[in-house]
């Protein structure tokens, strides 16, 4: 906020990282982020959703709908939080996780 | 008052009918689904109101009349999923796990179905024992403990018995509940301050929730056949098994007219706030499909329009 | 209380000036805006209320005392938008879809501006028929029907008539408030113990909501440009043009002093929450500019701050 | 959940799928939802919210701001569901809708 | 009633006893926040209510009762962060930006603790001035001001000084507030519509925000490392001294003994809803870590828990 | 909603533009609206969301938690808003910044 207005700032370089996205059901909520927090992740962004799917079933309708998590890390950690929620979340969940590439600001931070 | 006109009594009240009107909404594809964040508001406001209002009787209770229906909730909470689960395993063929779910969810208590009875014996000019709405929060957990209990053995991916139990007793609802009985029976005389706001729109805030409800066990419904014919016969039958026992045990256990029917309401009554978070922790590999429907879907409109008229109908010819 | 006291009356009521605060905080660049699952929970809470209450007292009223102002709701309903449409083609020039969208508007009837008008009677110690609320939910529907109606064969993509007509009637607000109606007529005696809920706190919750109005209404000033001239001359003149006529019809109609200035102000008062959606969704070409900023940032708080005691002047003139 | 702790899971296959994103008014939503289905998604996920655009026009208020609806495709679906928006949706209403590329587990369940 | 007393009554109200559950809750890691559109909504209720309150008083009390209260505040907003600035500066070595920061929060007003205040002098049967919430409107813009201004020579970042202004007068909780002020001293008699929703569920509405306050201030008690050994201590002795000069300030004002207990309350509390706002935007490199967890988890508990009954003696032993 | 049921629509030309998502604390928000409106972006959508991350300050719970903002730009103007990011907000303030590449329905008509 210092600088003067119109001055035009340097270009600015980013890192590519994979953007892990998970949306589950609520009720995991915690789980999910523990699971995130394990395998190495710096950070998440959580929103609330909804959404229907094959199975379409809630736990509850109390404890609000689905969460959406999305994390940005490295190749390696976003290997190894889909690798668990592969093994323990994917049979008996409501779990829907993928992944993509972002180029992000300062990204270093979050490897 | 005879039967026929308690239950028209009971259909016609705003609650009830706010529950038809959510339910007509869903069926016409329109949307009275309140947004989530007042939908968890609503509840948290319901919960909490119902415990401060226990606790507050529950410390001018005398122990001795206390001990008595305190018991009695106890020990049905704990025997209660125990009839279900055999029931279920032995003439609906279901599985250990899913048996176990649904009897968590008929063991527990629907704290809406307990309010709306309290509103139908205010309605019917029936007075209860004020420390009904405590005994809600010793009647939520046992049951969902003990169902969980009986699935462990057979269930391949149940949560670790810790994270179980941090789950039951650590819940939104429970907590709400319990925490608003201790505060109501710590709080003393100024509990009068928030009375206009606990109190005197409780009934009306119901309505508003009901209506919410209606919309929600409406959409269930397209579940129904996912449910199969036996869960809907256990749907109906179950609650008026465990509500005439819940009325003859109010009534041993030393009841009034009102607070046997109340006992009665909510032995009869399945949990579908409490319960189904727990059990889909628990019990991940339980098929919600066939819990929620059973309880949100057909028991909690059979208790609320037919139910409660009838347990009464039964407390009263145990008086009599 | 002659005019002017009236007019000061109004503007300084509690209603009025949360709707200036609003205003206000949208100017000076603040958001006073609730949440958005609070104003639709408050908008809900709204519609219900009023439809309890007209439900409630129509259970109780005559029929032939009734069968007037309904049929007179009725007629202006069907009517109202078609002298709109046709001056808003005439000395508007608009586009003949435009047009039907705003007289939409404007044959249907804003619910928070009928309830201002009840407040402000309260106030001013003037009694009117407690039915008026159930009118409102009758003057609802019909004109955003006939405007569709006159809009089809001009509009290129229309939705189907049969998905237009769900979403009319199937609307959120309709059916609230044609669901709080039938509850109230149904209910009984039990509607009193909803009264702390829906009664007491209503004008209370009504200043909350209209301080959000503000916040919204003067967020579509900056539309006004866009709207034009005309259509600002249009959005202040046909209210008191519908005011005047509605007083006239409510008189004829036998309505109380007050129950005719609530009857005009309903004439006068243009939808901003049913007509908007419907008119979306059934008339897409027509341009949102043009009906959300005429009847939410010009008539509804003219009819809010000088409407409502000018056609309560001509109502007591008429009864005079 | 039953895994022992700390035991290395096997590395997840993914399938790569077009997720189509759509924003629109908030009173499309059920419109939009039926578009998604009728053109072979199996599913989707549903986020309030709002922005502004070039048109910035609004139904009402009362029904809230705007919808993003996200679901995960196969390419001819991602196709047909943008075509169908385009033709339906673009003159009249307040629409965005894009597509990318996202790298799903278990991503054969989607198409 | 002795001090002892008073702090047990203050204890057992069902406010504070609803902020131990909320951090009780958190504690056992349960979750009872409350959705963030309702705590949103709540504060605007509470606030609007506040001010309502405070004008309704205002418009009928004398000029020359009010010129000595009104005085005394303006003096203490803006001589208080002062002292706290210095106090961390010299004692507490803070750097400049930070204890301007802190100080902005002490020296502006915490509206939850004034309001606790209100219910504990109203549960000890001690009555106060009316227009005390008034007060409190102009209580929390001065600090802040100033504060900012004894940084903004260190600051590197600091945002433009009109950008700030902007910021902390037309912050939402400051146009509630004066808004509410304003509305409430133009309503005059029409203000009772509105009391059944403002002033009767205040309380209960009260309880259960500050379940969520509890919750708040229960995630932040793990940055009190992070805030360090001075700080906590400052944020227990800072508002004894503030409470003790406010005290004196109050009674020498000429405030009756709940005026002066309220008055000290209102110096002795530190602001955790405009002021983190505005110095977020003003100061950015102050670290939040320890201007939230000294006001929000240290001072905010203590001043309800044990503050305000010390406060309440204090004012009495002057008043004697 | 005009044409009749069943009939296939032609195939959608859809252009690649960037999507800049940044998240930040919500008494940002204006802010950042008006950075990115500045920098030459045509419309935004914006999203409630919390977080954690390694800072995890937060300037107030009562003004919510974070934002998300997501801005369909050209190239140039996704430069211009990082590069007005990382000079004025990343130095004092919680803000995550990423860009990825999108395919866009009637993409001309946001650049
Ligand atoms: N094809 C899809 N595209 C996007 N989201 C999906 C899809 N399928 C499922 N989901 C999301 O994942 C949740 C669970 O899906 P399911 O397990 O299939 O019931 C749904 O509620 C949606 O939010
Ligand atoms: N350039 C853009 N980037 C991201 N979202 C956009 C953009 N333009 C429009 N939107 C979204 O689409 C909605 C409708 O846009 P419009 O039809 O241009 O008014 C807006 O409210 C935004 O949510
Ligand atoms: N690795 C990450 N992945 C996704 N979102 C993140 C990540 N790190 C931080 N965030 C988001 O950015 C916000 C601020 O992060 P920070 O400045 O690190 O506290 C957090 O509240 C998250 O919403
Ligand atoms: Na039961
Ligand atoms: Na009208
Ligand atoms: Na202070």
């Amino acid at each position: 906020m210092r600088s003067p207005a119109g001055s035009t700032p340097d270009p600015v370089r980013t890192v590519a990282l994979k953007r892990v996205t998970i949306v589950g059901e609520a009720v995991l909520e915690s789980r999910l982020v523990a699971l995130i927090r394990a395998a190495g992740a710096k950070g998440f962004t959580r929103i609330a959703c909804s959404g229907e799917g094959s199975r379409g079933v809630r736990a509850s309708d109390w404890e609000g709908a689905n969460v959406k998590l999305e994390s940005l890390v490295s190749p390696a950690v976003a290997d190894a939080i889909l690798a668990v929620l592969a093994r323990d979340y994917f049979e008996h969940f409501a779990v829907v996780a993928y992944v993509d590439e972002v180029h992000v600001v300062r990204g270093d931070k979050y490897v | 008052m005879d039967s026929l006109d308690l239950v028209r009594l009971n259909l016609a009240s705003p609650m009830v009918l706010g529950f038809v009107l959510g339910i007509v909404a869903t069926l016409v594809k329109s949307d009275l689904k309140l947004p989530e964040a007042l939908h968890s508001g609503l509840s948290s406001y319901l919960l909490l109101a119902i415990g401060l209002k226990g606790g507050g009787e529950l410390a001018q209770a005398p122990l001795d009349q206390l001990s008595g229906p305190l018991l009695a909730t106890l020990a049905i909470g704990i025997t209660s999923p125990i009839w279900c689960f055999a029931a279920l395993r032995t003439f609906g063929k279901l599985g250990v796990v899913d048996a176990a779910a649904i009897a968590a969810h008929y063991g527990s208590v629907s704290v809406v179905t307990f309010t709306a009875c309290g509103t139908f014996l205010d309605g019917a000019g029936v007075g209860y024992e004020g420390f009904m709405s405590a005994l809600v929060a010793f009647l939520e957990v046992p049951a969902i403990v003990v169902a969980i209990l009986l699935a462990r053995r057979a269930s391949t991916s149940a949560a670790p018995w810790g994270e179980t139990l941090r789950e039951v007793l650590g819940g939104k609802s429970n907590l709400l509940l319990c925490g608003g009985v201790a505060i109501g029976a710590l709080a003393g005389p100024s509990l009068e301050q928030v009375k206009p706001f606990f109190v005197d729109p409780f009934k009306g805030v119901l309505t508003l929730f009901l209506i919410d409800m209606g919309a929600l066990a409406a959409r269930r419904l397209s579940d129904l056949r996912a449910a199969g014919g036996f869960l809907a016969v256990f749907a109906l039958v179950m609650p008026l098994v465990n509500g005439a026992i819940g009325a003859w045990l109010g009534e041993f256990a030393g009841l009034s007219l009102g607070g046997t029917t109340i006992f009665a309401t909510m032995v009869a009554s399945a949990s579908y706030i409490a319960a189904p978070v727990a059990v889909r922790i628990a019990l991940p590999e339980a098929n919600p499909a066939l819990y929620l429907t059973s309880s949100l879907a057909i028991t909690f409109p059979f208790n609320l329009t037919v139910g409660i008229p009838v347990y009464h109908a039964i407390a009263r010819w145990l008086h009599a």
